[in-house]
């Protein structure tokens, strides 16, 4: 099977993330993944289309609502699933869960679970991209709902005063748990803030995973030309629940069926049938099928990691209490 | 007494308080529209209004901060952390605001406010969201920190918590919300602090705990009362300040003890105790004092991981075999 | 003696401030005062100002740099310059030191020793206000080099969202420690940020105490009124080095030289010279002068702390270990 | 041997491996331009230029997250707190992120990175400004922690701690800077973590302690010596790992201990020492292990209540006292 390029491409990301996390919602239920599970449903096209603009070598990080990033980013199905199982298998080794997901080689430098603190984080490996000269850039998403953290604004000051190459991508869904953007922000344009630290910034409504790959672009770009960050932010909307446990009361039902029917996946999907024909899709969406299927096949028969890595991957070598 | 769940007993707690006093309020995130992210504070908002039930953007330094500086001008704020890992982020208010300001104005101000969330280890939740931060406050001075294991104590402690002129960390458990016991009625009502619980009483051997995991030392008791070992439960209730002379009396009467709790065993609450004991029961002691607790690394997600690092039952058991062996 | 009024009353409190410190670093040199010493000389404008504008119920905060706030407020030289000689007659019994002045009654509720942490206090105290609708106001001064603090976002959301009674007043001094702006800001202005907090600002070379009352008066009663932060931000100056240890050596003479001709204590004993008299002036000096003399002689002659107030300042009631 | 100062061992070492090593550089509050806030940087922004010094805006939990991430990718920070009191308000960066990234990502990231600043007392900087931190950190697993008390220490352990591929926290002292001493010429020289120095042979009571109260020690011990009483002192230099075997072996030779260190009585490193001993060494214990640390209240600024808040010869004596009252 060749690996579909260019736009099927994009779609095939897309449809892989929807459905692995739909598998996982289903395999939470049946007490197969334990703790948080926040999933990314609706917000796909933002990884995505970012991850196209990016080069292998750049660094992405995110929240706890990470299997986006992480599969975009090209990490397996596999690895994921197994993970989320809580699998030896798993990307890391079934320690770090759903919020924790890394992959070092693909340059996914995880999903952190303390809100906004990850964005210092990101503004470091821009640094060190600086630093060494290698043309790196970093890419940082996190929710509207960092925004009142000061950790937002130390990484904005740092990225801006000392010129790094990073893009902050705000996936603004418009609610940080069940609380509204309005009780969140006196401002509600998060782009808002980029005058004041002197970045430039760009804001749009994420129909398109086509549109999403040329705007983070441009600032991606900007990014390694000129060493220059951004502040994009993202309008988007999550189907699901903030968590598998949020009833998610707080928005009405019309509203969130307003939201599906633009979902960017659909559209992709039907813009690609128009490319490609209807069949050439449904292949794609069955290979989608196929690789969700032997991921969760996968992480079922994985073994449990045991007890000897728990030192080792508290300290290198000799054991410090 | 009424039957009620520790969630509705804290509930209960706050709704009296905030009845009786105007200047009892309560922020934190999603404390109001969502009716709070375990629940606890279910109907307060519809109760108190928005004035009074604040629903609070991210920012745990901010809105710490925020309520710290109400206190010392008379309000006495109940500030929720969604759980207590979150105040990771406020370190510095708790410490150097909220614990200083009586001090730093020769006494002039104080700071009656209630920091209270879930703590310690929930369910595979993994390393950044497991914590048990009373390890790093109980160490302050300024501050005080209690951890009720029952729906009474977490009823009349934070009763006590919220008529306190100082700042109050309030340890509670998710694992614990649900669990259910009786309540006294008498709205007067208070649990002192600095006052341990016998839990179970016994001869042989002192299981001293708190909050949560003195479930597991009860559990543990029943299972050595079957190998004839009679254990003694001692739930402390309050860790800043802590009942010495509770301690000593419960080393008196069994010369063994077996600190139980979350948390890592480096220094903390642990250590603590083990240094009261020693130092206050020498002579009392046949054996070292044994600690069971978080093994010493981050708590790891995968479920049979994370049972290993966190103390349970067949631990307590060893433990008890360790300090009983010269017996 | 009659306290004088008007424009001959903010004269001589900034002369008070401005000959208190002048004695305090000559104490400070003779080992009657310990620790950090930080001195406000040529910033006794803003203080002075501010307090014109206040009520005498309105909270204040500040940061280390505390005692021209506390002077302002009406904290008698004696209490001050025996909170800093460490003994019991001072203002916090010789606990607080000089960077932790306090005077509950004037309402000045303290200097605070880490840089961003008291915005949010001060942002309580405000909400505290408006809980009670008691109509008071708060007014917090910090250094520009507090900006990039993420207490400084948090506390100006948070006012912003709610519309707290506050005023936050930026000494914008030109220079963190041995810092200058540049160095900590990518953007200069301190009230760009005003723009993406929703909130008004006010940005001014502080030259003239009067002009200071006024416009920080104007932020004041904005607040009192229509419960609206303000984010002002006064262009000063410090004459002496960031503290006592502080050389100095990061700004040429000239640079000071240049701002100590523009003196606003000079330009407001001219101003009133000519208002008045140079004999009614000089009268005004000669009791500022017996006033600070008296002072270090009350602390000088004070007795020390005992250890019995070291547990009741600590909690209230029977000692918690 | 070169006689230098702990000030001048301390640039020494940053030095020697920033000559080593491109991928070193150094990061923090005035550490450039200002030439260090205690001047332990002096020369090095000349020397390596500002892409290799870095002055820092205010805004420890931003820097100290960028130099976090830099070091997830291989570059190796060194972070100068302009005092540890500060890192409180990184402190989420520190527990959160430097601590748990290699477990998180199941050993596929590291961080190799040096936190160092001068920790502790001073002289009257009052209560928001005397923090001994190595207690709150020396609990979090994952964080290496330690304290040198002598400029050879000083040199030796950071040139380890900078080589080291997980978190040191770094804790100097402010009033030890200027003390001098000698200090190897091997440039090779390392002082690995986890051991302990016997800074002072004794038969009759073991003081325990490390960073600035050794030299407390030191002295007590001439002035028991005095009295007849043959004290050993130990002084620690790694806080975590702890050398539990240097502890068991003193006690063994005293059977009589004190522990002396800055920072509160409640938990933290004193209280892990004597939870060790106790355990590890209970049969050779005559007496309770004592600690002398500072009062249980915030730092006051009046010198002479300072000088009662921190630990003094007088209270070692004392606790000696105590520990040898039934010799
Ligand atoms: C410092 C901190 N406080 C609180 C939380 C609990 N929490 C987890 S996610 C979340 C909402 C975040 O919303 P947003 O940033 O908009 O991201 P989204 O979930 O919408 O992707 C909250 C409050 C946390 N993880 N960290
Ligand atoms: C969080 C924190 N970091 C570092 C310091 C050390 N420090 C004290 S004052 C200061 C400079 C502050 O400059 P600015 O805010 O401009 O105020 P100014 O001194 O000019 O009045 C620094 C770095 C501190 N007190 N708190
Ligand atoms: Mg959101
Ligand atoms: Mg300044």
């Amino acid at each position: 099977m060749t690996q579909p390029t260019g736009f099927a491409a994009l779609y095939r990301k897309m449809q892989l993330i929807r459905r692995v996390e739909e598998e996982c919602a289903r395999a939470y239920a049946q007490g197969k993944i334990g703790g948080f599970l926040h999933l990314y449903i609706g917000q796909e096209a933002i990884a995505v289309g970012a991850d196209a603009a990016l080069a292998p070598t750049d660094y992405a990080f995110t929240t706890y609502r990470d299997h986006g990033v992480a599969l975009a980013r090209g990490m397996s199905a596999r690895a994921l699933v197994a993970e989320l199982f809580g699998k030896a298998t798993g990307a890391c080794q079934g320690l770090g869960g759903s919020m924790h997901v890394f992959d070092a080689e693909r340059r996914m430098l995880g999903g952190y679970g303390i809100v906004g603190a990850h964005l210092p984080l990101a503004t470091g490996t821009a640094f060190a991209s600086k630093y060494r000269g290698d043309g790196g850039v970093t890419i940082c998403f996190f929710g509207e709902g960092s925004v009142p953290m000061g950790e937002f604004h130390e990484a904005l000051t740092l990225a801006s005063l000392w010129k790094l190459p990073i893009v902050f991508v705000c996936e603004n869904n418009g609610y940080a748990m069940g609380t509204p953007i309005e009780r969140v922000l006196p401002v509600h344009e998060v782009t808002s803030h980029a005058v004041s630290y002197g970045i430039p910034c760009d804001r749009f409504e994420v129909e398109c995973v086509r549109e999403v790959q040329t705007r983070i672009g441009a600032a991606i770009e900007r990014a390694r030309a000129e060493s220059v960050p951004t502040l994009v932010e993202c309008l988007t909307y999550r189907f699901r629940g903030h968590s598998m446990s949020d009833p998610g009361k707080y928005r009405t039902n019309e509203e969130v069926e307003a939201h599906k029917r633009k979902d960017p996946l659909v559209r992709a999907r039907a813009e690609l049938v128009a490319e490609l024909s209807e069949a050439a899709v449904a292949a794609l969406d069955a290979e989608v099928e196929a690789e969700v299927a032997d991921a969760v096949a996968f992480a079922d028969a994985s073994p449990e990691p045991t007890a000897d890595i728990l030192e080792p991957t508290t300290y290198k070598g000799p054991f410090a209490r | 007494m009424t039957k009620m769940r520790v969630r509705e007993a804290l509930r209960a707690a706050m709704i009296e308080e905030m009845d009786r006093d105007p200047s009892v309020f309560l922020l934190g995130e999603e404390v109001g529209h969502y009716q709070g992210a375990y629940k606890v504070t279910e109907g307060m908002l519809a109760k108190f209004g928005a004035t009074r039930v604040i629903d609070t953007p991210i920012a745990e330094s901010g809105f710490a901060g925020l309520a710290i500086g109400a206190a010392m001008v008379g309000l006495r704020p109940i500030v929720e952390f969604m759980t207590w890992n979150f105040s990771s982020v406020a370190f510095d208010q708790i410490v150097n605001s909220a614990a200083k300001i009586r001090q730093m104005s020769g006494g002039q101000l104080h700071v009656p406010i209630v920091f209270r969330a879930p703590n310690g280890s929930a369910r595979q939740v993994g390393s950044q969201h497991s914590h048990a931060m009373e390890h790093f406050y109980a160490h302050v001075p300024g501050l005080k920190c209690v951890a009720p294991a029952t729906p009474a104590d977490a009823y009349g402690m934070l009763k006590t918590a919220i008529r306190d002129d100082d700042p109050v960390l309030f340890f509670e458990s998710e694992t614990l919300y649900s669990l259910s016991g009786e309540v006294p009625d008498d709205p007067a009502f208070t649990v002192p602090f600095g006052q341990a619980r016998v839990a179970r009483e016994g001869a042989d051997v002192s299981l001293i705990s708190y909050s949560r995991v003195v479930h597991t030392c009860l559990e543990a008791a029943d299972a050595l009362a079957k190998q004839g070992i009679d254990a003694e439960v001692i739930d402390l209730r309050s860790l800043r300040p802590l009942d010495e002379a509770a301690l000593v009396a419960t080393v008196s009467r069994t010369h063994r003890a077996v600190v139980v709790h979350e948390g890592w065993p480096y220094g903390g609450v642990g250590a603590e105790i083990v240094d009261r004991v020693q130092r206050l029961a020498f002579d009392q002691l046949d054996a070292p004092v044994e600690r069971v607790c978080f093994l010493d690394v981050p708590m790891p997600y995968n479920a049979a991981l994370e049972r290993l690092v966190i103390p349970q039952v067949d631990r307590v058991l060893e433990a008890v075999k360790t300090v009983t062996y010269a017996r």
